[in-house]
């Protein structure tokens, strides 16, 4: 904390934005878990674990980062997990019925960007709050899903197809790249584009953005779709990865998704976040599962430790803010 | 400031006794400012104690600190001359302090009732319950006082600006204060509320109620004001009786620098092509048949009482609420789809409620003030906070906005510097019709002439602008000419020659 | 004849259980009654079981075949249909109470004890093993995880590494397998609590270029698939279609006054290279054991007869 | 979670348009269904079942009405009801004693609420995330105190509390009626209901009131933390077990209800008796799907669609206003 400080205080000249400065807490949190687990276990720091951990959070992230821009606007998407499900079914069912990858990846993407835009119009013209919005949509794709599984599951992709989610490049794996590839272009599309601060201006006050001239309605319609596009690319890795489709398949990410986003130091109330932050909050929960893998904490404790790490890390950061 | 006149600082004007309540040497400072220093001020029972000054000068501050909603750094405080200690709201209640805040503390989803009587509700006989029906008893008898004709029971999001006014200046009247603080309580409201304001004001004071009251209109000032106390850049720069000062004197101290409050403009001679007009409009909130038309280079004001529908036009034009009938041309286009639209169309509009409506408060200024011309500003789509910020800081300068940087959170701004953002944002957009409703709510005499300084030269090079303002006085000045409305319809046209504030207040109240 | 049978199962995303149900289904049809099922919308939710049940009862259904989402949480559950008499069969995990017309099922922990038999014996008594265990608190995970660890203290050469949840999901086991590569240079055998976690982890094991013999538990179409491809050493299945099939056969026979059985506890099947044949058929086109066959596997007949 | 209502703002939100909500209709027009479509469903035995089912959601649902009108959340409902049920469990096993067992899930119930209240009023955390932490660790601790297996031996009076009656009526019914009532007291009769309000409406106006709102933000907490208590009882009783899972994710159809009934997640907006109808219209449409027999996952579409369309009806209802 008090290196942070010295930084802001201590060296004026260089000007730290404010997101910075919060970005710098949060990074600490991350590091400070890091040092921790390196003086803990040999394991932890090595090249290999490393990139372990990347390619775990990368998972995350993927999903984590589309429901970052939707948190933005001051909503939710509950539906990225369900919406996982049912894009990697049909993208599995339709590689094996084609024998086509690339058509299979494109379903996987069409599928949760379809579901995306349903969710933007129930909340943009519809006006459900985007809580019970998604919540309902949830339960309606499970359902879909698990008539249309019927309990099964299919399995088997092409080894050309498997690259995407277990191939290296360079000896990083292609996960890691993709990852790096979002965060590079969820970060320049939230902080440098014009639609990117529009957003932030509707998740700070959407009155005032609607009358500020800003088309909130395709605005909004646009994060739903892209967090559903992200489901669907988290789909995709999940299929080359797993080589296997099951209905629930990313049911247990939903939680876990939005605690990124919010560890990443975003508001549910809206206008405040960065796809950055919540890199850093993926990692975080990464990290905590890693660890506990690594020392073998029993498997009883794994829950609470969690819990109390989360707690800790937001804890941190918020200390952290009062100070600058 | 060696060249500001000054008043005598050492010879405060006589008074009646000991002040029922009195600060010295009060210094606060936020981050980046510091909002007063080493200020001195006292109040005596009886009297209206005006407390004057620009835009940040310090006189919300002061206030807060004196109701114990701010701590300050340093000061003391004494009530009837004992030393006392306010640290908190509720210690200010203990001394009889009631604050009707500049920035509102109603509950939005509690009723009227509930919020004139937030923190002191009345227990039943049954222990832990409440008395609603003593309630509702006392909260009709508190708008009776103040004569606001709603339901006590309508929960106070249901209310326009100016009710909401009314139901905060009932809140702090129904504590039964010996020391009432009103920060700018007219802003929001119409002439009628105001009149009824300044009798209860009156009847107060004639109880010995001590009052402080926070203005920027200086009718006002002469009208009501026992005593004055002018505030500058968080210092205390003068004190001064009304029947010894002169509005220009006041305005000298408050800006440290001379002030044409006459609002000086040529007006239009020939009038250009028409850039606003409006056929048999109706909307869905309520306004029927409006015909009106904006040419380039003019003023025209759009007067009427509160709740006559002056918003409701504003925002149907805008395309901020569905056009039921008629339609809306801008430069002879028909206009269609929402604000979007219009904004892309050339419009801005101006909202009355600046904090709800026009800012996005977490957001810094430099954001604020981009946000409207971001697809002017980045024609390729693509942001650069850099550019963003200088232009911000043109902004800044050409309006005079006091704050300690573009990157300054929004929120902690004056009231009067937010209102100049809310301005400042549509100028980046290439805006070619302004509607401005309430423009000068809250704005310092500097600002406000300013302001219009503003409008006039957005005018001369060519812009229309459509203007709401319950000041008549500021229609009278500044307008071309000026629609009246009454009941959701415009009832009149007054052409320059006719436009004064008896044929406004005549043709708007009409059958009443 | 019209009987409806209410089949009860915990899940619709678990294979296992579309086994049980397509299992009694094949026993219905080929015995002219109908099936309806109930599946709680949440998996192994326990109070939406019991709220099944109550709604079921108000139907009425002829029978009930029963797989208790928790043996011991429904037996109130249980009670509620014995006072209803309408007759029940349990079937996969044993109820811990309430009055059953028969008990068919295998037990997880002679699954577990074998399958894990099977692997240490295939590793040659000698080894590191780790175990990918289920959603803890679920009974299954329980008595399998119990079976393994057994298992493994039959043979004192092998060396259990880690014991770490991975909550019978495919992504879990995958990312816990490759965490515990990194701590554990040799690994030689993975015990999974499920065949989904097995399958996440020989992927993890492919991801690493190691090699370890993995065994699961189900034997699902796709664990199948992975024992023909050499991937998968085996995995442990009470036959879910069988249970299916008995549990229905008994609960429509008993109805119409036929002879029945009181318990069938199957014999764990460790499914392998050497005999998946019979497993690798679609569950459509499986057939139910004939009645003698199904009396032949009975562990105990009932005293008296209704 | 703003809910973009876009044409609200205080000067535009004029007349008050006097219809019924969205949960108002789903619930009457889906009693009416399946009274058409399933003759076992007017029943009063059936319609009995409804309601006992819908207790142990109510009893969550209530506290958390008042929690989101504090602009808050409770993850860790489900997973604190879990584990009181467990060490109520625990205790009456040991101890025979049903009061006992009773203190002791309360305890845990205040001991959580306590510190998902400490967190958010005092530390500032963000609910959403606090409350997933207390959820993780009430979960482990539920894991740890029942080694992962069920609690059983639970003596048969225990039992009573879920399936005695009086009068014909069914305790849970009674239990959940008497709760209704008094949250209903607490929101609209009390100073803590009006509190509530203005918590989630304008903290900065209780403070300008005098009122020190972080006391009574942990103590809103603390009551969800305490009726997480109450339905761990019901739920003990009705299992005649603790059970490590028991009512894990229970706090998502908590939540759900809420919303369901019309409550917002912003401003203080609430409404108790919209809740009460949003989980009696869950209850029944489970209930009549159970009824007519429909396919498991049909039904988990089913009720997604329900809950979007009650709350598209309130979205309707908002525009043309
Ligand atoms: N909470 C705060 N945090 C930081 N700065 C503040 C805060 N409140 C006020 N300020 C700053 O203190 C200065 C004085 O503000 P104040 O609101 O007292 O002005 P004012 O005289 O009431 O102006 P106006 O007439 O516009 O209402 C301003 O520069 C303002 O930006
Ligand atoms: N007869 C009335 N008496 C008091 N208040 C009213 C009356 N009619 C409307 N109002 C309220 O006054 C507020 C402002 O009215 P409205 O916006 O319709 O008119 P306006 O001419 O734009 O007024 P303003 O001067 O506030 O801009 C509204 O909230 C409205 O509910
Ligand atoms: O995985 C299944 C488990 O959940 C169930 O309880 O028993 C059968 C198993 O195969
Ligand atoms: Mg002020
Ligand atoms: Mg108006």
């Amino acid at each position: 904390m008090s290196l942070a400080g010295d930084i802001s205080a201590g060296t004026p000249r260089i000007h730290l934005s404010k997101d910075m400065q919060q970005l710098i807490y949060r990074l600490l949190a991350a590091g400070l878990l890091c040092v921790a687990l390196s003086v803990a276990t040999d394991a932890f720091f090595t090249t290999n674990n490393i990139l372990n951990v990347l390619r775990q959070a990368s998972l995350l992230f993927f999903l984590a980062s589309g429901l970052t821009l939707v948190i933005l606007t001051g909503g939710l998407d509950l539906s990225v997990g369900a919406n996982i499900g049912l894009s990697a079914c049909l993208a599995a069912t339709v590689i094996k019925a084609t024998g086509s990858p690339a058509l299979g990846t494109l379903t996987g993407l069409a599928t949760g960007c379809a579901i995306g835009v349903c969710n933007g119009l129930m909340v943009a013209k519809l006006r459900i709050p985007s809580f019970i919005a998604t919540y309902g949509m949830l339960w309606v794709l499970h359902g879909l899903t698990y008539y249309y599984m019927a309990g099964e599951t299919i399995h088997g992709f092409p080894p050309g197809f498997r690259q995407i989610g277990s191939g290296y490049f360079l000896g990083i794996p292609i996960p890691v790249y993709l990852m790096i590839g979002f965060l590079i272009a969820g970060t320049v599309f939230a902080q440098r584009t014009v639609w990117g601060q529009q957003i932030y201006a509707i998740g700070a006050n959407p009155v005032a953005a609607r009358l500020t001239g800003i088309p909130v309605d395709r605005r909004l319609i646009l994060v739903y779709a892209f967090s559903g596009a992200m489901a669907g690319v988290a789909s995709i890795v999940f299929l080359a990865r797993l080589n296997s489709a099951e209905g629930d398949i990313g049911e247990a990410m939903t939680l876990p998704a939005i605690a990124a986003v919010l560890i990443g130091g975003a508001s549910l109330f809206g206008g405040v976040g960065s796809v950055f932050g919540t890199f850093v909050g993926a990692l975080i929960l990464t990290l905590v599962l890693n660890g506990m893998n690594l020392l073998a904490v029993n498997s009883s404790w794994q829950p609470l430790v969690t819990g109390v790490i989360v707690i800790f890390a937001v804890w941190l950061d918020m200390i952290g803010r009062k100070r600058s | 400031m060696a060249t500001t006149p000054r008043l005598e600082l050492a010879a405060p004007p006589a008074v009646p006794g000991t002040p029922i309540l009195e600060l010295k040497g009060i210094s606060k400072t936020f981050p980046g400012v510091k909002a007063l220093d080493d200020v001195s001020f006292a109040v005596w029972p009886g009297e209206v104690h005006m407390l004057l000054g620009e835009n940040g000068a310090g006189k919300s501050s002061l206030m807060k600190v004196l109701c114990g909603a701010y701590q300050a750094d340093a000061g003391e405080y004494f009530h009837n001359g004992e030393k006392v200690e306010i640290r908190s709201p509720a210690d200010a209640r203990r001394f009889g302090i009631a604050v009707i805040f500049q920035e509102f503390s109603l509950v939005p989803y509690l009723d009227v009732a509930q919020n004139i009587f937030l923190g002191r509700e009345f227990p039943s006989r049954i222990p832990g319950l409440l008395d609603r029906r003593r309630l509702y008893r006392e909260a009709q008898k508190v708008l009776d006082l103040i004569g606001l004709e709603v339901d006590p029971r309508t929960k106070v999001h249901q209310l326009g600006v100016a009710q909401q006014q009314m139901v905060e200046i009932g809140k702090a009247l129904s504590q039964d204060a010996r020391i009432l603080v009103m920060d700018e309580p007219t802003a929001a409201l119409s002439d009628r509320e105001t009149e009824r304001l300044f009798e209860v004001m009156r009847q107060l004071q004639a109880k010995g109620v001590a009052l402080v009251y926070i203005s920027h209109r200086m009718a006002e000032v002469f009208a009501l004001g026992d005593r004055i106390t002018v505030l500058r850049d968080g210092k205390l720069v003068g004190r001064a009786l009304p029947g010894e000062t002169s509005p220009d004197e006041l305005v000298r101290m408050m800006v440290g620098r001379n002030v044409d409050m006459s609002y000086p403009r040529r007006f239009a001679t020939e009038p250009g092509e028409v850039v606003l007009e409006t056929k048999g409009l109706s909307s869905s909130n309520g306004i029927r048949d409006i015909d009106l038309k904006v040419r380039a280079g003019e003023i025209v004001g759009l007067c009427g009482l509160v709740g006559s529908g002056r918003t409701e036009v504003a925002r149907a034009i805008f395309g901020a609420d569905a056009v039921t009938a008629g339609e809306v041309r801008i430069f002879g286009k028909q206009r269609t789809g929402g604000p979007d639209a219009a904004a892309f169309a050339g419009v801005g509009l101006i909202p009355e409620s600046r904090k709800a409506e026009g800012l996005a408060l977490i957001r810094t200024v430099s954001d604020n003030l981009a946000v409207a011309g971001l697809p002017k500003l980045f024609p390729n789509m693509m942001f650069s906070p850099g550019k963003a910020r200088r232009s911000a800081q043109e902004l800044i300068q050409r309006l005079r906005i006091v704050t300690p940087s573009p990157n300054q959170s929004v929120a902690v701004l004056s009231g009067g510097n937010q209102q100049k953002v809310v301005i400042g944002k549509w100028l980046a957009a290439g805006t070619r019709l302004f509607i401005f409703d309430e423009p000068t709510r809250g704005i310092d005499v500097g600002a406000k002439s300013e302001i219009f300084a503003l409008i006039d030269q957005l005018v001369a090079e060519g812009a229309a602008v459509l203007m709401i303002s319950s000041e008549q006085a500021e229609i009278v000045h500044v307008c071309d000419r000026a629609y009246v409305m009454r009941g959701k319809r415009i009832v009149g046209e007054l052409s320059r020659a006719d436009l004064s504030e008896e044929n406004i207040v005549r043709m708007g109240m009409h059958d009443e | 004849a019209d009987e409806t049978i209410a089949v009860f199962t915990k899940n619709q995303t678990n294979p296992y259980f579309q086994t049980v149900r397509v299992g009694a289904e094949a026993a219905a049809k080929s015995m002219g009654a109908k099936v309806v099922h109930y599946i709680p919308t949440k998996p192994d939710s326990i109070p939406e079981q019991l709220s099944q049940i109550e709604d079921v009862i108000v139907k009425k259904p002829s029978a009930i075949v029963f797989v208790p989402v928790d043996y011991k949480a429904m037996v109130p559950g249980v009670e509620q249909i014995n006072d209803a008499k309408i007759p029940v069969v349990n079937v996969t995990d044993r109820s811990a109470g309430g009055k059953f017309l028969a008990f068919v099922g295998a037990d997880d922990y002679s699954l577990g004890l074998e399958t894990g038999r099977y692997l240490l014996k295939e590793m040659g008594g000698k080894g590191n093993v780790v175990i990918l265990e289920g959603v803890k608190g679920s009974l299954t995970n329980i008595d399998r995880v119990r079976g393994f660890t057994d298992a493994i203290k039959e043979n004192k050469d092998v060396k259990l590494l880690a014991s770490q949840p991975a909550n019978y999901q495919r992504l879990q086991g995958l990312q816990v397998m490759e965490n515990l590569m990194q701590s554990h240079p040799q690994i030689d055998g993975v015990l999974a609590a499920n065949d989904a976690m097995a399958i996440g982890a020989i992927e993890a094991l492919d991801g690493a270029n190691r090699k370890a013999k993995v065994i699961g538990i189900n034997g699902t179409k796709e664990a199948i698939d992975a024992i023909k491809a050499g991937k998968l050493l085996a995995s442990g299945d009470y036959n879910g279609f069988v249970q299916g099939c008995i549990g229905t056969m008994v609960a429509i026979r008993s109805l119409r006054n036929e002879a029945i059985v009181s318990e069938v506890v199957l014999k764990p099947t460790v499914v392998n290279a050497s005999n998946y044949q019979p497993y690798d058929v679609p569950l459509e086109a499986r057939t139910c054991p004939s009645w003698t066959d199904a009396a032949a596997m009975a562990t105990k007949t009932p005293t008296k007869t209704n | 979670m703003s809910d973009h209502a876009l044409s609200s703002a205080p000067g535009s939100a004029r007349a008050r348009i006097p219809s019924v909500p969205g949960v108002a209709v789903a619930l009457v027009g889906l009693s009416v269904l399946f009274a058409v479509a399933s003759p076992g469903f007017l029943t009063a035995g059936n319609l009995s079942n409804i309601l006992v089912q819908s207790v142990i959601l109510l009893l969550l649902a209530l506290p958390m009405t008042l929690i989101i009108m504090t602009e808050g959340l409770d993850l860790s409902m489900g997973a604190v009801l879990t584990l009181a049920s467990l060490v109520l469990a625990l205790i009456v096993v040991a101890t025979q004693s049903l009061m006992l067992g009773l203190a002791g899930a309360l305890c845990v119930g205040l001991a959580f609420g306590l510190t998902n209240g400490w967190l958010v009023a005092s530390l500032g955390i963000p609910p959403f995330v606090a409350t997933l932490g207390t959820l993780g660790a009430a979960q482990g601790l539920a894991l740890i105190v029942s080694d992962g297996q069920s609690v059983v031996g639970i003596p048969r009076f225990v039992r009573l509390v879920y399936s005695g009656e009086v009068a014909g009526i069914p305790n849970p019914v009674l239990i959940g009626a008497g709760f209704y009532a008094l949250f209903h007291v607490l929101l609209y009769h009390t100073r803590f209901g009006t509190y509530i309000c203005a918590l989630g409406g304008n903290r900065e106006a209780l403070t300008l009131a005098g009122v020190k709102w972080k006391r009574l933000l942990i103590s809103v907490y603390m009551l969800g933390g305490a009726m997480a208590g109450v339905a761990a009882l019901l739920m003990t009783a009705r299992m005649n077990a603790g059970h490590p899972t028991a009512a894990i994710g229970m706090e998502f159809d908590a939540i759900a209800a809420v919303a369901l009934g019309g409550t917002s997640f912003e401003k203080g907006n609430g409404w108790i008796f919209g809740t009460l109808m949003g989980v009696l219209t869950v209850g029944v449409l489970r209930n009549g799907l159970n009824l007519m027999a429909v396919p498991s996952s049909v039904q988990v579409a089913c009720i997604g669609v329900l809950v979007i369309f009650a709350l598209f009806l309130d979205g309707m209802r908002s525009k043309k206003s």
